[in-house]
């Protein structure tokens, strides 16, 4: 999770979250910084409205439809 | 020029050297302890903090005769009984530990309620007698039952705020019950240039515990919905994918291992609808099986 | 749920569902493809908003009404 | 219980539920078709929405676990 | 739900489920048989129990109407 | 979501989910198969166990009308 | 948020959450680091076990589903 706590976390305090950033952060935190999953992250992030995907409850809509059955 | 006993100046000089050689200074306010327990939090303190009590005058100059910036503006924290507690932990957890060592203490005429006293309904240890009249007289709820005083409601005898009287003070004490706090009081404490006073220096652990959870959940949240696959967020990933793969093959009506059984279920149950329906009109429009 | 997974796949990457591309995707995958059973998902699909059928619970309309009776 | 489930696949085939349908289905599933049922049904269903019933039973499904939340 | 309806039918009626009982009760019920649905059809009921199917399910009925309460 | 349709289906036909495979997978959807993803992916995946995970939702699924209850 | 996104961050890399770093991450994350409220977070943890508070909200989540249906 340490990739989604930098992007949190750059979020947070209103940085952008872009590769120089985010490795900055991590390696900041003594965390390795993998060139490709910082892309990665990145680029899954792109399109999505960051304040929205963090309300939106992933965990209950995921489970929920099961849960219902 | 006024002449200044030795003693004094020694006394402000060991201050001067304690404040000079610790990383944080405190100032605290031991009113209202009595003399036995204050012997026992200073024990629990040695090795973390050393609480020196001395005159107002000999503290102040003390802190006004220090070399650390700003230092001096502790002085102004002056309260009660004021003492100085030096120490080299962090003033959060200086103050955690003085919240945390202090203990219950029975009711003080003419102190002030800390929170609503309240005198639970129930069972007292008292046999019969003037105690009964005395518990009416205050406006708690009594009477005898099985040979025994018991209290009939919860009643609140001091709000908030309000001054204890020494009718209630006395009766809190025989009720054994202790609505007061003692202990060291941490008004203040200095670090780096920094004076903390005590709402600051108070630590929520409930709040921190939460806004962790906040955190996490916030993080699963986005690393779900974004898909970005890490050891949390996989797991609900995958659940996700399976309830959609679910979803279009139940409503696709596709009968895979993992779909038949439901959808055999539901056409047993649509067809036990439908029959109830029928049934409900003519009973002998459905079979025996589904008559009921 | 082979057949299922395959056309999620071919769904989300934005590829049609049709036998061509099913009986690829699970080639890759090294399932078996049987004719028929792709023959019948595209059928059954067929008449089908997938996007609609994705998102709406199925399961809880499974098991309760059965579970209701 | 064949006596419904004729008269639901009659009705999701889009065909009238009448004496005939019903009697043509359950003759080529092999059961027996007793006429007095048949009628009966057929008189019952006339005041029967059978999609409704089987929605009902969707929502109902649908409503438990929101009520049970 | 043909499909479902018409096996449901066939084993309620204590017949085989196989292809051209299938096939005999949906076009005697004016449906369309697709040959690919129902050989997949067979299939997948190949070694399923119905009876227990429906059974297992409705256990989890039982405690579901209260649930919905 | 591809990239977890592609893992779901490796995982379903038997076979390792290794980023060779996954990336095969992708293609043969015609799906883009960015590296450092499907490195995450593995890489995640291989402390999770894919049958249990999805169970997880299913005994949801079976608690649920018992929990409702 | 950003102090607990810090800690968190830290806590992930396996690296210890004293002043120091916590002040290292939030100035590579652009973020104002104010000393007495590091201090007083540094504090609360000290109590509190992280990864406990996390497994919490992990199992609240596995279960609300359940609950919640």
């Amino acid at each position: 999770m340490e990739y989604i706590y930098a992007a949190m976390l750059l979020h947070t305090a209103g940085q952008e979250i872009n590769e120089g950033n985010v490795k900055k952060v991590l390696e900041a935190a003594g965390a390795e910084a993998d060139d490709a999953r910082v892309k990665a992250l990145i680029a899954a992030l792109e399109d999505v409205d960051i304040e929205e995907a963090i309300e939106k409850t992933a965990v209950a809509a995921a489970a929920a439809p099961a849960a219902a059955a | 020029m006024h002449h200044v006993a030795e003693w004094k100046k020694d006394e402000v000089k060991d201050l001067k050297e304690l404040i000079e050689s610790h990383e944080v200074v405190g100032m605290a306010n031991l009113a209202d302890i009595p003399g036995p327990q204050l012997q026992k939090m200073r024990r629990n303190l040695k090795g973390n903090a050393t609480l020196k009590m001395s005159r107002k005058t000999f503290m102040s100059l003390a802190l006004e005769e220090s070399k650390k910036a700003n230092v001096a503006s502790l002085k102004d924290h002056m309260k009660g009984q004021p003492a100085l507690i030096f120490t080299n932990m962090n003033p959060f957890k200086l103050y955690k530990i003085l919240e945390e060592s202090k203990t219950e203490a029975p009711a003080k005429p003419g102190s002030t309620a800390p929170f609503d006293i309240v005198v639970p309904k129930g069972d007292t240890a008292f046999k019969p007698g003037p105690i009964l009249g005395e518990l009416q007289k205050v406006g708690i709820p009594a009477k005898i039952d099985k040979g025994k005083i018991v209290i009939t409601k919860d009643k609140t005898v001091v709000a908030e705020g309000d001054e204890i009287s020494r009718e209630i003070a006395s009766i809190l004490t025989r009720l054994d019950i202790h609505p007061m706090e003692v202990g060291i009081d941490l008004i203040a404490a200095y670090e780096d240039q920094t004076v903390y006073t005590s709402d600051l220096l108070t630590i929520d652990e409930e709040k921190t515990l939460s806004d962790i959870q906040k955190a996490f959940t916030q993080a699963l949240n986005l690393s779900v919905n974004a898909v970005i696959f890490t050891e949390k967020s996989t797991p609900y990933i995958l659940q996700n994918a399976h309830s959609k793969a679910m979803n279009l093959a139940l409503n696709a009506e596709i009968l895979t291992s993992k779909t038949r059984e439901l959808l055999l279920a539901k056409a047993y149950s649509q067809m036990l609808a439908v029959a109830g329906e029928v049934s409900a009109k003519n009973a002998d429009a459905v079979d025996e099986e589904l008559q009921e």
